[in-house]
């Protein structure tokens, strides 16, 4: 069945955006997900940043919650131990994941909590009208740092590594095919699953033409994604950019150890306390 | 007959004080007598001087009194620094191995360690016997002592029985009694900190998400909850820091949780800008405060009163929140469940504004759990064309959760439109926000059908002492004390503040007090604010310690002067 | 003679809509006249909807009206969207190419595309051709238009100025002049927003290091603390989140710079630990706070009055700390350099509280830089036995910085004894407590003498407008519009509220109207509080725009019917 | 000559607790970079977060600043910027830097701002009675987490790695001697240095003997510390417990970038804004 996933919000990002080819791909995923019985509309829940991506979540017809800057992975990661039965996605830029949301972003891989973090790394907070990022190269100028960057920017394959996350991807933007699969596997994956989605900003900073002739497809290659060393060894490439999915392993989910089964959204009984009371006297 | 027993214990931290201090106390509420337990330690694990202040009496017990009638000391300093709160024929009882004291109280010396020593205990047991010689010296049932020991010490008990015994015959054998207690017929009450209430009083109205990151005084609400998750139905996380915290609770909220989080003041600081959100996104939430002395880190393991403004006016720009400042352990239990019945029904952050004293000392606290229930809720019938912030006459759009069929829920942290999509046109805009606000008018009307004040004391008083939070139980004591009449007007909720009740005692009287543990007078400025009223008469405690009753008592007569 | 002039640019994002709307009021600028720009834009790149409103007058400009004489559109929402605001012989000036218009207005059709054709120039320039019909129009000097483009577009000024011309001489040939502005013959002043202004004042006052994440309406300080780093002698740095900014400045502060950082409402909202710490510990440092409309991320790019409260009741615990609320650019220039002096006198956390009304909005101003200097502070002299934290009669305790030999200078968070090592003891703990709140008396006295509140208008008149921040433009300029005599009290610092100043205005007067833009009266609330008066005529305004003078003369006059 | 290091402030620590050791090697390590000229008495500064470890600021006679949670990477951070003439050495506990501050100290690292961290890896929030930190191993139990941790325990080496910290150490609080040396070669290091000390918390996790059968010194073994890899792959170790240096690199300074031998903090000088006021007529 083809879902209704548009909504009535007008698109204000810039033309030739990248986030038009996260969003294209997300659409898509979500149809095939729910096609392929994975999950069911009314379980999908999207959450977004502060940024220009976070208006992703008044682009596609589900559930969602545009949550603070920063603050994605702690939303989504509520949203899945109230109710495990959800499948929760989260959309962050750059800024909002590696900068303002570092921590929760480290904690949310280290948990091996089963959400969906897909950042669209546009090396810029763009919304704000263009200041370096944690992911913005040396030298990068801007008007909040006219003489250009000075801190080396951080590698997001090589932090979720480090942190433990069980699913670790690269995307591009406009390869929405691939990202479409991508975004699929993330969110079947049983775990803390995450992609960097190499996005084009076409007012602050447009990598479109840089990053179409350098971009290869990782998994083509024959790469292990349970090899670690090998994982991180491709995500230090540079020359040629691969996409894909770098590392994906299995391993208990935060939510599972915690809830065994339980699903504290759906429990309505109130306990009597009378016997805890007890204890006191 | 003893009408009321004081007494203090100290020693180091390490040395069990708390724990025996407690031991005590649930001896006493064993026997049907009230009790209230004041701890007092530093931010230390070992060594420094904790001690523990106990009352009783077949009365209310609403606060402990500094001044004691017995002091056991596990150590010297207990004594250097306490002797001057010895009552005049007070008596002093140690282990004369390790303590030493010539002074002018009674001196009741015990040789705690050689006792351990000869049933081969170890260190910590000596405790046991030293409250096998304070049940003696109160005439308490070696029985219900046995009782105690053996529900708190389990497999470790008979040692513990042991001793308690030796320190009762011995007592027996040399000393006197100081009286034996007034006793009352009645079952015993659950001996509760204020933090143990706030908990149980949130499993009543249907909590079912806890989470928290440790900060002292709100810790033992996470140790407590944890500690009874299974038995209470809970899920409880601790995540990486206090923003984590309150942004997924309220992720579980909006899933269909009930949830709660707690800290103090500097976590609650960081959680300014999510408390915001609640506001804006409507996704509801408790938010537990529990004061200690600042401003900042300032005095950690210590109380005060002095977050009141910045609680009530937390976060940023205008939306509905309600706090509510319990003022004993057992308004600790009913208005938490209250809060959670508040911030469902209104969608709204509603924030429970306690302090160390109240959170960690214990009362005896009469709990019924009938009487608190989980309040219903508006909730969407049906799926279909739902909108999250749907405007309604009364402001409340009904709720509903992901994985309704065909509810799409979409909420939003910048301003939206009914559908929950960001918007930013002016009259749209108006719009929510007066929806929003719409759910004060709503607030307030369901707080008039509940107890948002408390009068005590004489109707007709001249005298009005005004007060809030745990600085209740030293005014009620200190009214005991004072041979003026006096009317108390405690107030319990300090947003939305209940005018309604307030306004009506404040023009009727010749004197008005404040009683508040901070320096500013927050809650005379308060109250001047939402009532126009000027205190003159203020009394302030900002030494990080809760009133006593008896210098409560004396200042009070002394503003009337 | 046309005594003023108000008009109206509008386009898409990334059509330079800001950037034309401001080299217009650049224009006016030079030729002596006064100038207020007030930008709307969305929190968009590209496409949306912007326009700038411009208003210009030999008299000052306090205020953009909604009521224009000229729209210049560059596309047809613009028309669509601002047509009702023309006033009744309106002009409406449009790229023919692009827009259409046939409305009650005269149209003013110019072929801007074919004009940029013609000069094989980018279609952004257009709006250089625009400009050019613009001054024109207004019977503006042409070589004052070339002077600005040139300034502004330095080597790519050549294209601009010859569209400029283009411009000018179509509209020579094809339309009548709306009127010539009275000119005045005076030096121009510097067109500033509130954010220049308040960047300036701060240099001016000692800054040395600038720290900041982005956030709107804030982030235009960055921009240009950033873009002047050389010229002002500044360091300026952008850390990973406003918790980093904080913190980062207050240990720039201790290391003996003077520092500043900025925000708007959620960003603040993450910074109330540290000002809480900042209070406790000492250390000075300047905030300033940019209001948006809100609560939560709430409306962006738009403004609001809704976080006076939180600004005012901001961080745990009781704690010495001011509020200084510019109401102009001016006042934003001089107050903001006296924030950092009043910080480091007193040593205490200073929030400078703005808008993006004040912030954004560019306004002529008037700036001498020797009217505002880096003041003196207590210093320690000599390192010997220094105790940061000394305890004096006026609370001050001198300060060292890091380097000075023989000084240990040991600042903490935790309640600590003179030489800054943690505390516990009661009597410490009341004689530290003091000794920070000794320093509000002193601030008081000193704000004595410092200007606190503006009064405007007429000194016996029975009707009494009060108001604070930005909302001061549209009050003086309804006061133009209206017939009644009123008095006008601007409070410039909400924190210490200068009762002193306040009190004596309120009950000379019949009727008291408070005017801000929040929908819960937060200014009314705090004079309340404050004074004990209760305001009755509350004019609010909450859709996230600034006042129209026109708007709020009406409202006023209804509030008095 | 011998500083006078001590304090009146009565110590607190219980007894055999770790931070001792580290107050003993802090001293010492001042003493000798002192007498060696490395720096002077008055250009010291220490700061430290809130948690047992945080007392250690009461117990040296030095410049200090007790900070906030979690915040002692940007306290001292702003006084490096203020005064590159500050030599200045962080304490925090592993719950401080790697919980409540992750983000902080990732950042810092990255930036390669002249600042040294040291961390009392103690595994647990001793200071609030025992809970699970970001280092606690798995099924660590406390009354939070009565049913144990279910979080897999952060690796501090690999996340400095991973975030560009160009010298990452490891000590243990109960080897002075070594642990002096470490403290020493960290602040002499020209840019971030990071030590995680192991520490035990006698009360709430005694690694005492644990630690004591375990440790080996790393740079006895010919451990390369510019090699990435080799850094990595002994910071996995976990039958032997490797201390010393595990990676050490020289990159430019944030300070040194940001600064060009400004000192913010001597300049008393105010600028005439004239120039910048004709900018806007
Ligand atoms: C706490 C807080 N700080 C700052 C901001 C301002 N802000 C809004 S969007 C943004 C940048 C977003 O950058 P990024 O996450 O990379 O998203 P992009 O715009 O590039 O898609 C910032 C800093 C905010 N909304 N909240
Ligand atoms: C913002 C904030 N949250 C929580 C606390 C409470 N707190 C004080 S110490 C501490 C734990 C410290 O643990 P760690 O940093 O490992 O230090 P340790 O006590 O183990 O030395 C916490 C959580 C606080 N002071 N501030
Ligand atoms: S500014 Fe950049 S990221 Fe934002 S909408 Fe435009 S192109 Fe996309
Ligand atoms: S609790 Fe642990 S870390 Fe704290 S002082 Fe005691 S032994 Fe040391
Ligand atoms: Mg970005
Ligand atoms: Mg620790």
């Amino acid at each position: 069945m083809k879902l209704e996933l548009d909504t009535p919000a007008e698109k204000t990002w810039c033309r030739g955006c990248g986030d038009f080819g996260i969003l294209t791909a997300v659409k898509r995923a979500i149809q095939e997900l729910v096609d392929s019985g994975e999950t069911r509309h009314e379980n999908i829940v999207i959450a977004s940043g502060i940024g220009c991506h976070n208006k992703i979540v008044d682009y596609i017809n589900v559930n969602s919650f545009d949550v603070l800057h920063g603050r994605v992975p702690p939303i989504i990661s509520g949203m899945k131990i109230a109710n495990p039965n959800l499948k929760v996605i989260g959309f962050a830029g750059d800024g909002d994941a590696y900068n303002e949301g570092i921590s929760h972003l480290v904690y949310s891989a280290k948990r091996n909590i089963d959400i969906t973090m897909i950042i669209h790394d546009n090396e810029v907070f763009a919304l704000t009208t263009g200041q370096a990022t944690a992911t913005s190269s040396l030298g990068f100028s801007t008007k909040a740092m006219p003489k250009g960057n000075i801190e080396v920017p951080l590698n997001p394959i090589h932090l979720m590594l480090t942190s433990g996350a069980t699913f670790v991807a690269r995307g591009f933007s406009f390869d929405i095919k691939h990202l479409t699969s991508l975004i699929k596997e993330a969110v079947k994956h049983h775990g803390f699953s995450f992609i960097d989605v190499l996005q084009p900003c076409k007012t602050y900073h447009d990598t479109t033409q840089f990053l179409r002739e350098r971009i290869y497809y990782l998994n083509e290659k024959g790469h292990d994604t349970k090899d670690f060393r090998a994982a991180w060894e491709r995500a230090d490439e540079k020359e040629r950019i691969p996409i894909g999915i770098f590392y994906k392993i299995e391993r208990k989910t935060f939510e599972d150890q915690l809830l065994k089964g339980k699903i504290p959204a759906y429990e309505k009984e109130i306990p009597s306390i009378n016997h805890v009371i007890e204890e006191h006297i | 007959m003893l009408d009321e027993v004081s007494l203090l214990v100290g020693g180091k931290a390490g040395e069990g004080v708390r724990s025996t201090g407690y031991i005590i106390g649930r001896i006493l509420n064993r026997h049907g007598l009230n009790v209230f337990i004041r701890d007092d330690y530093q931010s230390l694990i070992q060594g420094g001087h904790n001690f523990s202040q106990i009352r009783s009496s077949s009365k209310e017990t609403w606060s402990h009194y500094e001044k004691v009638d017995l002091i056991a000391a596990l150590d010297q300093k207990t004594i250097d620094l306490h002797e001057k709160e010895l009552v005049s024929n007070g008596r002093v009882l140690f282990d004369s191995e390790e303590v030493k004291y010539c002074g002018s109280g009674k001196a009741l010396s015990i040789p705690l360690l050689k006792m351990v020593e000869e049933i081969k205990g170890l260190k910590i047991m000596r405790n046991s016997a030293l409250i096998g010689v304070v049940a003696y010296l109160y005439g308490l049932d070696l029985t219900k002592v046995n009782a105690v020991l053996t529900k708190i010490y389990r497999e470790k008990a008979p040692k513990n029985l042991a001793l308690a015994k030796k320190g009762y015959e011995y007592a027996e054998k040399n000393f006197d009694r100081i009286g034996e207690i007034k006793r009352i017929d009645r079952l015993p009450k659950p001996l509760l900190t204020g933090n143990q209430a706030i908990a149980l009083g949130a499993v009543k109205a249907g909590l079912k998400v806890y989470i928290a990151y440790p900060m002292t005084p709100s810790t033992s609400i996470l140790h407590y909850l944890a500690g009874h998750q299974d038995k209470l139905g809970l899920t409880v996380v601790q995540p990486e820091n206090e923003i984590a915290v309150i942004i997924m609770a309220l992720g579980a909220s909006y899933a269909g949780a009930r949830s709660m989080v707690a800290s103090s003041g500097g976590g609650f600081a960081l959680m300014q800008e999510a408390i915001s959100m609640s506001g804006m996104t409507e996704v509801p939430l408790v938010i537990v405060e529990c004061q200690r002395g600042g401003p900042s880190t300032g005095v950690a393991t210590y109380t005060s009163q002095a977050d009141l403004k910045f609680v009530v006016n937390a976060g940023h720009g205008d939306f509905p929140k309600v706090v509510v400042a319990p003022g004993d352990t057992e308004e600790a239990f009913y208005k938490t469940a209250e809060a959670l019945n508040l911030a469902w029904k209104y969608q709204i952050p509603v924030i429970v504004l306690s302090d160390k004293h109240l959170s960690e000392s214990y009362k005896t606290t009469s709990i019924d759990e009938n009487n608190v229930s989980k309040e219903e809720v508006k909730m969407a019938n049906g799926g279909g064309g739902y909108k999250r912030y749907e405007l309604t006459e009364d402001g409340i759009s009904p709720l509903a959760f992901p994985g309704t069929p065909e509810a799409v829920i979409k909420v939003n942290s910048y301003e939206h439109n009914p559908s929950g999509y960001a918007i930013d046109e002016p009259e749209l805009i108006n719009k929510m926000q007066e929806k929003r606000l719409r759910k004060y008018a709503q607030i307030a009307a369901d707080l008039r059908s509940r107890e948002t004040v408390k009068i005590y004391g004489e109707k007709d008083a001249d005298n009005l002492i005004v007060s809030w939070g745990s600085a209740k139980g030293a005014v009620l004591e200190a009214m005991k004390l004072l041979k003026r009449k006096f009317k108390f007007l405690h107030v319990i909720y300090p947003k939305p503040f209940p005018v309604w009740e307030v306004e009506k005692h404040l023009d009727k009287v010749k004197n008005v007090i404040s009683v508040e543990c901070n320096s500013t007078g927050q809650f005379a400025s308060l109250l001047r604010e939402e009532t126009g009223f000027l205190v003159n008469k203020k009394i302030l405690k900002y030494d990080s310690r809760p009133f006593d009753p008896e210098d409560l008592a004396n200042r009070i007569e002394r503003v009337l002067e």
